[in-house]
């Protein structure tokens, strides 16, 4: 392991390998505090800042903060490296490398032709470089499109995940949120269901209403239940109507194993999920959940920060090219991501790193009642993403998930980001919004009355397929 | 009272049907105020619900009344607030608590087929809501024991935890010498539902196991997973894992869902038959 | 004094006056803690704020919460009162306005029909009801725009305050940092020198040089020095070249009193400064700074809290047309806004009310070196505002102020806001700069030599008018 | 060494010019990485400069050693933590400490002619740099008294106060019975400068004053306005302020400028000459 050094002052500050530079230089953050990787002063924080800014970006292709002999995720990282791709960036420093990102001249164009050159552990460490500002900036730069049966991520789009979910998964119960969000707009990045229970025969339940109320109405959209993917697995193979693979995922394999998934099984979820050929205009099959902490949860985080680990799943998810990545920031707990405050940094960083690496990333801007956060901060966080051309949002009635007990994004919520930043929803959806009479022209909410056809499809019930 | 500022949704009717916060209406595309206030108002109820402590004396008095026997142990999370900033500590039993265990589990005479001392350990924690393992956990084993008890499992005396995460399960079953482990624990609260209950069990609990080792049964409470379904599905799931000797993601709910949940439309018509309403 | 009351469950909270009330339903604040007004629980909080709800804005009209036989401002916001742009929202409660504010309908040109009608107190609680993403979505449909040599708070245009302090008022320091300013395309707000000195003849220099500045080079923007108001008018009574009249205000008589001014002093000032006539577009003469806390600090906030304190600055503010008000949010320190989340909240409730009452606002994004903040809260802050429409900022070399000691936000900063949200500077200010090389038409900063005729300006000193 | 990836700004030699953060360069729009850097580390200092305490012992011992009487008092903030957040308590007195400079005004012999003990009473406090008092108080006393001491007036012993706020001085003057008093107190460490000093004065000290009643001179260290400049305003102004009985709003710094700083422009051709350099 190299050692790093920086001298500040007549103090010296020196930090064994890359894993402990990283971990020092990141913002303050109550996650690696309990981890102990932390920095332990502001100035060692700038010390390790000042020692990561000189490392070259090909350091990291020669040193794997995790050992790939017993870690998978390492071993993906290093296989999936595409050195054409690194060639324009190959020379600069980590430091040089955030000047270079937030050049004119670094075009989306640009951007998008050096993702595959990138590594986690590179996003990662020149993300610790940058000010709130400069994710914001470059991350508005980074445009990933990806298709099922609309288009997410297009700039001046935002999409929203419809998140219907209730406690013992009463379908009834889900009907009625869907038309709540539906009527607000929302759901062109998918309808998207938690289940309470984790089974087949009630996934295949819920993936009906969905797929029945998308073909009767010809939305253009994609359903979900976020089940454990071996339980989709499972109903794909009793064909269900499955659209997208749902997973949540982690920066190492140990911590995979915990989630009770590998790279072979989601190898074989994809394969299963791609055959089925259900989006009409791409093939963007995959719907993958992260967030900072999971790997330290499951004690499996090897020493590392909890950013670069966050970083280090993208890299998992990049192998399936999912049509949605979303980093879930505050939902875990305080012991991750202690405030508003550090809930919104490490939602900009996700963002950041996740669309540098060519991922469709969108958040899940949310917190949990343990947490010193409210809805003021989710404004601001909310706000800034917008800026950084978050690709979607979730939305839940009321802001409130009352099956997962935390707070996310409301569909009203949604709709002051779309009315202060002149966003609209994905162009397909958006085109049936306005076509079925949910808004016009000008992106503004029309009342819809329960004669409308989609109240009377929900209330009526799902004739069986 | 609705405000003469606001658009409201067509839909409010359907509030009936779920407790998510659904057709609150809109001023232009903002929440109304009324709304805002009410949303707020739970908000601040809700924080204060994480850090209620857990009263063991009450639990195990009301528990012992019934015939069970308890015990009460703690985390090495002090109070509260380490429970919330240090789960590693919530994991972990203090040392002395650990040897009370320990001896409890070899005063029992362990079953001479397999070695374990106890078919089925019980433990409730506070997790995140005391006030879901104080209103829940004796409701949900009053349907849950039973059957067992007839089955002739040796079940443990229940194990009472303070600031108790799920793992903490794995050093308090490895402890007693359990075959299967099963946690009634506090969920963080939600903003309408400060009194969720979660089941977690292992299979051959001991320090180091993962969470794709466990299963779990989630959002007990009355207005979400009614104690008796929630006892139900415990026990379909308890008992396939002691069959097939595992817990984990490999171990699925497989039943057939009930005829009255299969067509959910069905009595969309007469939403007011339904009880759980939106407050 | 009414009693107003709420009932949440079995609690009734009882308020006295509208003083209280108004305090009692404030976002938690480290002032309002200080002075002993703030709620003591979150449920208190939220108690308050739906009694205050509930209260119409017409009973603001029937209780001054500050007696106006002892106070100048209470006199003012009742003599300035107009009924009849009160009209449309005279039946209204403050929950209700809240709701009519967010309203489609209530379009740019509506509210500023109605901001003569409404008082700083009606203001003041209609924002402790409003989240967030409220005040960015209200503030940005608010639009004042002034002129003086040029034209600000246009939508879409972001102007910026160029601030060259020096902590000698050193002529040759102040003109490095003007250049500095300049190349980045600052200034259309105002080129605005705090003095460190406050004396006559040193004002009357600075003046001098941004005078000679701004004709030599034609540039459409305005000078100020911003010495206490009585030294500036001695220097307009010596004839020195003084566009703008700078003064910072307070909102109770007293607090103004410990400032040494008095609305008779401003009216004098105000007067003076129009005869000169040195506008080229319009004659917005009067430059006003406002903060939360200083009647606190003066020991002259009457028992009411900062917030509702700061709006009725404003009412001060309006008076004489300003051309530029800003908050200087963060300024003074933590012991009236804690940290970041406190100043963020604050900078948004000072932004719009400022602007519903009529006012061309700025903001001062801030933060001192004892409080708990740094540039990622500024960021947020930045963003926000930016979102919101504010007229314009600060720029500050590097974000450091020599002199003041203290962080605002930078040139670079400036810059980052208008590349984000495609914000250009004042339509005079910006067809100058890209006419003499700064700016191309896209927005971009071109590279300026040492030969450039500002920078040989600026070196080689100025003749003698 | 600049970073290929930045456009420098030409006028980089104007940073001698001035201490202020110009010609940094961009990236795009953005500041350069080393410039952040730079920036981070003075942030992490400036915000540790807030919390180091005045060594009043020392402080009293130089002093004393030059012939000063010294006295320390304290407010009523009882650390600087409890200073930041309770400005009213670093305005008052610890009512012992009033105590004291009351009786060392009573036997002190008052001027028969106007009933003050003092002419003119002096103050140093930390502030919110307690680094500032520490370092400069003393070297601009020593170009503050003698002329005042030639002229015969009579000059307190310096109180030295710990946790002071400006308006702290209302109540020593007003104890100690002097005409006017003169504070030299820590002003809030900016960015580049931790030790900035600020002189505050009002006339006829008691408590109730406001500050359009006082008078300041600011930003008094060496790479400011240096202590002899800092002292010949304050012997200025001090004097008007005897002689016109009063102080504040009313009192202004009228003396012209010295000439050679009415042509700003004269020396930038050779800017090198300056010292306040840039770091
Ligand atoms: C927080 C949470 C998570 C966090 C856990 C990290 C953490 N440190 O807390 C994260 C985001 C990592 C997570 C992941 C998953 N979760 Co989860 N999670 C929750 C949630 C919202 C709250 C749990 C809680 O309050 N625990 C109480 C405190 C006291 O426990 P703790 O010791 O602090 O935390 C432990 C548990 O939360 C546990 N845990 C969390 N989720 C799950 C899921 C399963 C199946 C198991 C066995 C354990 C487990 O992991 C933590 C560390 O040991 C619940 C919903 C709810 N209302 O409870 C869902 C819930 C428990 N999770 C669920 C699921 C399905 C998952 C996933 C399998 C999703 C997926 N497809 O990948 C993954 C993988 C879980 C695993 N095997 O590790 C389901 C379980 C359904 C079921 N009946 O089996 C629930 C009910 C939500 C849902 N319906 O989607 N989850
Ligand atoms: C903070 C500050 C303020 C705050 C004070 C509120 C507060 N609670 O601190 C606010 C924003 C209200 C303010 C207002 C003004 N300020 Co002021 N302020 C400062 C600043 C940046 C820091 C002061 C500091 O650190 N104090 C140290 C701590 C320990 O003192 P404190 O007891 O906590 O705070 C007291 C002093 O700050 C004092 N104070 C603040 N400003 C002024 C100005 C004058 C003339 C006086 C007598 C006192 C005074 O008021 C506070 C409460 O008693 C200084 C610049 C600097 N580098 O010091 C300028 C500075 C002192 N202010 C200055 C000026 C000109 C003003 C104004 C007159 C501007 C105007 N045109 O209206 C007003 C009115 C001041 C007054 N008479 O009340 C000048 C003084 C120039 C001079 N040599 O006379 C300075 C040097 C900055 C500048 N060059 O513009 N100020």
């Amino acid at each position: 392991m190299r050692i790093w050094r920086s001298h500040l002052g007549s103090t010296t500050w020196v930090f064994e390998g890359l894993g402990e530079l990283l971990a020092k230089a990141t913002a303050r953050r109550s996650g690696d505090e309990l981890a102990g990787v932390a920095a332990r002063s502001e100035e060692e924080r700038v010390a390790a800042r000042t020692a990561l800014a000189d490392v070259r970006l090909s350091d990291f292709l020669e040193e794997s903060i995790i050992d790939p002999e017993i870690d998978e995720v390492s071993r993906l990282i290093i296989d999936a490296h595409d050195p054409a791709a690194f060639d324009l960036i190959r020379s600069l420093t980590v430091g040089e490398f955030r000047e270079w990102l937030l050049k004119y001249e670094t075009t989306p164009q640009v951007l998008a032709s050096i993702a595959a050159g990138i590594t986690p552990e590179m996003a990662a460490a020149v993300s610790k470089l940058m000010r709130n500002q400069d994710l914001v900036l470059v991350g508005s730069k980074c445009q990933v499109v990806t298709k099922f049966r609309n288009t997410i991520g297009l700039p001046g789009r935002l999409s929203v995940r419809l998140q219907p979910n209730h406690p013992t998964d009463d379908l009834r119960g889900i009907a009625a949120s869907i038309l709540d969000g539906l009527c607000y707009a929302c759901g062109d990045a998918v309808i998207g269901i938690n289940p309470a229970t984790d089974n087949v025969p009630r996934t295949t339940e819920l993936l009906k209403l969905l797929s029945d109320l998308i073909e009767t109405h010809d939305i253009p959209t994609q359903s979900c239940v976020l089940a454990h993917v071996t339980t989709t697995m499972q109903v794909m193979e009793q064909r269900a109507p499955v659209d997208l693979v749902f997973q949540s995922i982690a920066g190492t394999e140990q911590a995979n194993r915990s989630f009770g998934i590998s790279l072979s099984i989601l190898d074989e979820a994809w394969q299963m999920a791609r055959e089925l050929r259900r989006g009409t205009i791409g093939n963007n099959v995959m719907y993958f959940e992260t967030g900072q902490g999971s790997c330290l949860s499951a004690s499996a985080h090897h020493g590392i920060d909890q950013q670069t680990l966050e970083a280090r799943a993208y890299a998992v998810a990049r192998r399936y090219q999912p049509l949605l990545v979303n980093t879930v920031v505050g939902f875990i707990g305080p012991e991750y991501l202690f405030n508003g405050k550090q809930i919104l940094r490490a939602s900009l960083e996700d963002h950041f790193c996740g669309k540098l690496l060519g991922l469709p990333m969108g958040c899940d801007i949310c917190y949990t009642n343990h947490a010193d956060a409210d809805q003021d901060d989710m404004d601001g966080l909310l706000s800034m993403l917008g800026m950084a051309g978050v690709n979607y949002i979730m939305g839940v009635p009321g802001a409130d998930d009352i099956m997962l007990n935390y707070q996310s994004t409301s569909f009203h919520d949604s709709h002051y980001l779309r009315q202060t930043l002149k966003l609209r929803p994905a162009p397909e959806f958006e085109r049936w919004l306005i076509d079925i009479g949910i808004m016009d022209e000008s992106g503004r909410l029309a009342p819809v009355t329960l004669q409308h056809r989609l109240a009377q499809h929900l209330r009526l019930g799902i004739s069986p397929a | 009272m609705v405000s003469p500022e606001t658009q409201p949704d067509a839909w409010s009717s359907w509030q009936e049907l779920t407790s998510a916060r659904i057709a609150l209406g809109r001023a232009g595309g903002s929440l109304p105020t009324r709304e805002w206030l009410t949303f707020s108002l739970a908000h601040a109820r809700a924080r204060d619900a994480v850090h209620i402590e857990l009263d063991s004396q009450r639990l195990s008095d009301e528990m012992q009344s019934l015939g069970w026997e308890t015990i009460v142990v703690a985390s090495q999370a002090h109070d509260r607030t380490e429970m919330l900033q240090r789960p590693d500590r919530g994991r972990k039993l203090r040392p002395d608590d650990a040897i009370r265990l320990q001896q409890l589990a070899s005063t029992a005479t362990p079953r001479p087929s397999d070695g374990y001392t106890f078919d089925l350990a019980i433990l409730v924690a506070d997790g995140l809501s005391a006030v879901a393992a104080q209103g829940h956990a004796v409701g949900l084993l009053k349907n849950l024991l039973p059957p067992f008890q007839d089955r002739g499992w040796r079940i443990s005396p229940i194990v009472i935890a303070h600031q108790g995460r799920v793992a903490l399960q794995d050093e308090v079953g490895s402890c007693l010498n359990a075959r299967l482990i099963l946690s009634l624990i506090g969920e963080r609260p939600g903003l309408g539902s400060p009194d969720s209950l979660g089941a977690y069990f292992v299979y051959e609990p001991r320090p180091g196991r993962n969470d794709a080792q466990r299963n779990c049964v989630s959002n007990i409470r009355p207005d979400g997973l009614p104690l008796p379904a929630a006892a139900d599905t415990l026990i379909y799931l308890l008992t396939a894992s002691q069959t097939r000797r595992l817990s984990g993601v490999e171990l699925k709910d497989d039943r057939v869902l009930l005829e009255e949940n299969t067509n959910p439309m069905k009595s969309m018509d007469s939403p007011s038959e339904k009880d759980g309403s939106h407050s």
